[in-house]
């Protein structure tokens, strides 16, 4: 095994008005290490200026994601050695706008989760004396979407998202899905509002590669073409049976 | 520089389970109050996200909240504080059930209720849980219900450095906003802390990269005292090298701890017998304090194995079998797996003691108030005390629902009887400007490196403060703190950049776990006796006579730590012996 | 609930997708390759007029010509927009497709029923 | 709940190539089972001018068939039903995505949708045939 590796990070400061590079870094390599160590290495030891985001370390609270050698991965979770011999290029996740270096903005992401009304909907509260029931095959009904860390991932993945900033994007609709699917719910209609439009659900085209760069197994493309048919099905319905109710 | 500023009714400084809890509760209080949430990472990315365990609240017919109070209080070697104990297990149940109704997908027995596992130090099953992920569920439970009030206004990405305090009240926060570097003044009628814990202050931790006590820091500088900062919790079983933490349900399943003989070394410390299925409060699943001192008596007898980040044990869970570990631990071995290339079903994982939590914070009333008027706080930055000198597994998720909660209602209830801001706020915020510009922003020159002024700093947390205590250690890490303080003053700043400086946020950041470093030192030097995660080995006993009290660590005018007491809390449970294993 | 046509475009390319899945390639293969090649006899006119005399199969053959028409217009709308980023043109692509499956279904309809 | 943070307005934005499918394997894939909507299309209007010659006499119906030995027409059949195949598998393949069917409690496993699907192709394949040539 090779005792040292080359990083080639993209960088770009906009203070500078400078256009967007890459810089290289050669650091040690260590078997344990994983990217974001690297990168942790790079702004402790040899660059302090180096930009981007992380926190956790575990895979859980979705800062660290950026594009490893064209690929969206978290960083934390993705191991040098399993990119030998390099060199490694990093750059900022695809499809977002570029804060500096290795930090994307992802403020649309923000906008757009709150337009489906990401939280549990009653006809009516009750007091908080009992838990509302729940068995764990309804648990299950909607388990896989409540996984999703908002690491950005699958909107990196999208080329959807890329061509068309307005579409609503994988993370988003998985999110509705979990709580349309969610018993203790009754806003399906209320959100589906916000995702049978234009930029909703109905722009994806089944790329199917939000789903493959997961780390968490959300699978929002299988979300997406399963609210398709929901929201086909409820076209049909309000069609034909104007006078039935959608929960 | 331009003057920008931001007014509303209440300021939350911190957005995880805490912050928006806090922020939920204001707005239900009175929906006509303007809220703004501030934190220097998304909400979503705050350190609740981590928590894998679960929530402990009374709801089981065969549990009684004394029950909850007891372990509570005995757990954490009777400085908790009883009245407070006493309202967090009357409140626990309707927090957890208001979040269950929120949407936290708790895992479920077969007949759609909530199923409660049974954790280190409870003498019944009282923790909920969401799978192994119990923490991320709350947090994103939190933060996608918070997103339903169109009154809270979020300021993510920004870091607080100072707080508006005129008039003899808190008025808002000075903050920094990364992505662009302008500084604004933040006015509100109160404001509330839940920025979360410091265990940066030390190398081996859970704690995630953010975990710097920020809010410690800004509250202390603004006089109000942190306490009982001497006790720090270490988790007993984290990843040697990455600090990951592998939860206490892989013991609760039936995990064993083996030292390099494979023998269930905690038998020797008065923790029980070993059973071949778990039993509650007993061996493995006895209290964190006692387990991570049995890990450093080990280590001295040469039972422990070594490793290239130091000394370990192993945590043994495969004699539960693919189906137990698959089912109720699926995030653990996710974790063996990824980060360290093992497989917890085949083979033993390596675990060392690491630091997890702070029992110590911010001193506050049981309505979350602060010693200075219009300033609150709640979740591990906070001290109330339900902790004591040692917290038991799975309150601290529970307590930042109850706390958090109590204090957003507090503080709605100060900023509804608040008029306007006072006159002298913005010439306080100028001052603030001129400083960080100074010190900061237009840093030029200095010597000193950011990684070694932390490394140092780790370095004498660790030989000073760590597990083992001694008044020689301490005073010793005392001075060496001081020197780094000064070695502070010629930081060296490279970055000049506006936008997203990490490097500007870093020394922000390393400034605050110094102030940290030093009031955990100073208050660990003070407590002349052994209590719960304080042990001494200068003084091995508990005293009661003298230290049944909490330290209240006050900044003095020259930046230093003095230490003041004020007792316990006693309602109806007087100081006995902490009994495991029997 | 607000109205929108693209469940209902959506809803005949799904019912056209598996639709041409499953009829397709046989007749394709049949009529495409079988034939023309003869590897099999072709069929004599009196047989395959006979197959298509009842309105029934008619109506079948209908449903699936007009629906992997509208299979296509959709899909391709899409490709459109996205393989060739011609998005700015989403009113004209759209009318086109949808325009030409719409003619061309007329067209079917009208030489099915004057069999 | 509104988010202040300002924009500095000076990010930076990577544009997408016009062929920006080009760059991946998997993409390259995808815009291939797009295009398959072309042999659809193609194939459903080579039925309609069989039915339209059908329809039209003895004569034009040999004549439709020898204008399918044209090595042009042998060429998009060649491609077109290609075309339908890939469109046939990889709609079978991705549906389990879409449908989830219960039984009762009981969630039907994708791959078993999955293969029914192939079972349905199978049979509807033969019945056409047959009712098609005999």
């Amino acid at each position: 095994m090779a005792d040292k590796i080359t990083l080639e990070v993209f960088r770009y400061r906009p203070d500078d008005n400078s256009e967007p590079s890459f810089q290289k870094y050669m650091i040690p390599l260590q078997r344990d290490w994983v990217i974001l160590d690297a990168l942790n290495y790079i702004k402790d030891h040899i660059d302090g200026t180096l930009s981007y985001r992380w926190s956790c370390r575990m895979g859980i609270c979705g800062s660290c994601g950026m594009m490893v050698n064209e690929k969206p991965v978290l960083t934390c979770a993705a191991f040098l050695e399993n990119l030998i011999p390099g060199p490694v290029r990093i750059e900022p996740l695809e499809n977002f706008p570029v804060v500096r270096d290795l930090v994307i903005d992802m403020r649309d992401f923000l906008e757009k989760l709150k337009r489906v009304k990401p939280w549990i909907i009653r006809e009516q509260e009750d007091p908080a004396i009992e838990e509302y029931k729940q068995t764990p095959d309804q648990l299950a009904d909607f388990k896989q979407y409540s996984m999703c860390i908002n690491c950005m991932l699958c909107y990196s993945a999208c080329p959807v998202y890329g061509l068309e900033p307005e579409f609503t994007g994988p993370a988003v609709i998985a999110l509705a899905q979990r709580y349309n699917m969610d018993n203790r719910d009754h806003g399906n209609s209320a959100r589906m509002d916000a995702l049978s439009d234009e930029s909703g659900m109905w722009q994806c085209t089944f790329i199917g590669d939000c789903s493959k760069v997961c780390p968490k197994k959300v699978d929002p493309a299988g979300a997406i073409q399963r609210y398709k048919v929901h929201g086909a099905n409820t076209w049909w319905k309000n069609l034909l049976l104007p006078w039935a109710k959608d929960k | 520089m331009d003057h920008i500023s931001y007014e509303s009714d209440v300021l939350i400084i911190g957005a995880g389970g805490a912050g928006l809890r806090a922020a939920i509760a204001v707005s239900e209080k009175d929906p006509k109050l303007k809220i703004s949430i501030i934190s220097k990472v998304y909400p979503m990315r705050s350190h609740t996200v981590s928590a894998e365990g679960g929530a402990a609240a009374v709801i089981k017919d065969n549990d009684s909240l004394d029950d909850h109070a007891y372990d509570t209080i005995s757990g954490g070697d009777w400085m908790t504080d009883q009245d407070a104990v006493e309202i967090f297990v009357r409140e626990a149940p309707k927090e957890m059930i208001r979040l269950e109704h929120w949407g936290c997908p708790w895992s479920r027995q077969k007949d759609g209720k909530v199923a409660v596992r049974p954790f280190g130090g409870m003498k019944k099953k009282r923790t909920w849980f969401a799978a192994d992920k119990t923490g991320f569920h709350m947090l994103h439970t939190l933060f996608q219900t918070s997103l339903k009030y169109s009154q809270i206004q979020r300021f993510d990405e920004w870091f607080v450095t100072r707080l508006l305090v005129d008039d003899g009240r808190c008025q808002g926060a000075v903050a920094l906003e990364i992505s662009t570097g302008q500084i604004a003044a933040i006015k509100a009628k109160s404001v509330i802390i839940c920025s979360g814990g410091a265990g940066k202050v030390f190398p081996f931790t859970t704690n995630a990269n953010i975990k710097t006590g920020d809010g410690m820091a800004i509250a202390y500088r603004a006089g109000v005292p942190l306490k009982d900062m001497e006790f720090v919790q270490y988790h007993p079983t984290g990843l040697p090298f990455t600090g990951i933490l592998i939860t206490e349900a892989c013991r609760a399943e039936g995990g064993h701890l083996l030292n390099k003989n494979g023998y269930r070394y905690l038998q020797d410390y008065d923790l029980g017998k070993p059973e071949p299925r778990p039993v509650l409060r007993s061996m493995e699943l006895g209290p964190r304090d006692r387990l991570s001192q049995a890990f450093v008596q080990e280590r001295e007898k040469g039972q422990t194995l070594e490793g290239p980040y130091g000394d370990y044990v192993h945590l043994d869970l495969r004699h539960l079998g693919k189906k137990i570990i698959n089912e109720k631990l699926p995030f653990v071995r996710e974790l063996c797996l990824k980060y360290e290339n093992i497989d917890p079903i085949k083979e033993m994982i390596p675990v060392r003691p690491v630091v997890h939590y702070m029992m110590g914070g911010i001193d506050t009333d049981i309505h979350g108030a602060t010693a200075l008027s219009g300033l609150f706080a709640a979740g591990e930055c906070a001290c109330v005390s339900i902790n004591g000198a040692n917290r038991l597994g799975s309150n601290s998720l529970t307590e930042l629902l109850v706390f958090g909660a109590r204090a957003g209602e507090s503080a709605a209830n100060f900023a509804l009887n608040q008029n306007g801001s006072s006159k002298g706020l913005d010439f306080l915020y100028k001052n603030e400007l001129k400083r960080l510009n100074k010190q900061f922003l237009n840093r030029t020159g200095g010597t000193e490196k950011i990684v070694d002024i932390r490394k140092a700093m780790h370095h004498v947390m660790e030989n000073g403060a760590g597990i083992y205590r001694t008044e020689v250690a301490l005073s010793d890490a005392q001075n060496e703190i001081q020197e780094l303080k000064s070695k502070f003053k010629n930081l060296r700043i490279s970055d000049t950049s506006k936008t997203f400086n990490t490097e500007l946020v870093g020394s922000l950041e390393l400034s605050c776990l110094l102030d940290i470093a030093e009031s955990v030192i100073q208050s660990a030097l003070f407590r002349k006796e052994s209590r719960g995660s304080h042990q001494r080995s200068d003084f091995k006993n508990r005293d009661d006579a003298n230290y049944l009290s909490h330290s209240l660590a006050y900044r003095n005018k020259n930046g230093a730590p003095e230490i003041k007491y004020q007792p316990v809390a006693i309602t109806k449970w007087p100081p006995g012996e902490r009994i495991y294993g029997k | 609930m607000k109205s929108h046509v693209e469940p209902f475009w959506w809803s005949l390319f799904g019912a056209g997708g598996a639709i041409s899945a499953l009829f397709l390639p046989v007749l394709s293969i049949i009529i495409g390759l079988a034939i023309p090649f003869g590897w099999i006899d072709i069929p004599s006119y009196e047989h395959i007029y006979g197959i298509f005399e009842p309105l029934s199969v008619r109506l079948v053959l209908l449903a699936i010509i007009s629906l992997s028409l509208f299979h296509w217009a959709h899909r391709f709308r899409f490709t459109l927009y996205e393989g060739l980023q011609l998005h700015r043109f989403k009113y004209i692509i759209a009318i086109l497709c949808y325009g030409s499956a719409i003619t061309i279904v007329a067209f079917a309809s009208y030489s099915l029923w004057n069999y | 709940m509104t988010n202040t943070t300002k924009s500095s307005g000076k990010s930076y934005k990577k544009e997408m190539p016009i062929l920006w499918w080009t760059r991946r394997t998997s993409h390259i894939i995808f815009v291939m089972r797009e295009l398959t909507s072309l042999g659809v299309a193609y194939f459903a209007i080579i039925l309609l001018l069989l039915i339209g010659a059908i329809s039209q006499g003895e004569e034009s119906y040999y004549e439709f068939i020898k204008l399918m030995k044209s090595p042009i027409l042998i060429w998009l059949s060649i491609i077109s039903l290609l075309g339908l195949i890939f469109h046939s598998v990889t709609w079978f393949n991705l549906a389990p995505k879409a449908m989830v069917v219960k039984f009762g409690k009981y969630r039907i496993p994708g791959i078993v949708i999955m293969l029914s699907n192939y079972a349905g192709w199978i049979v509807i394949s033969i019945i056409v045939g047959r009712f098609l040539l005999y």
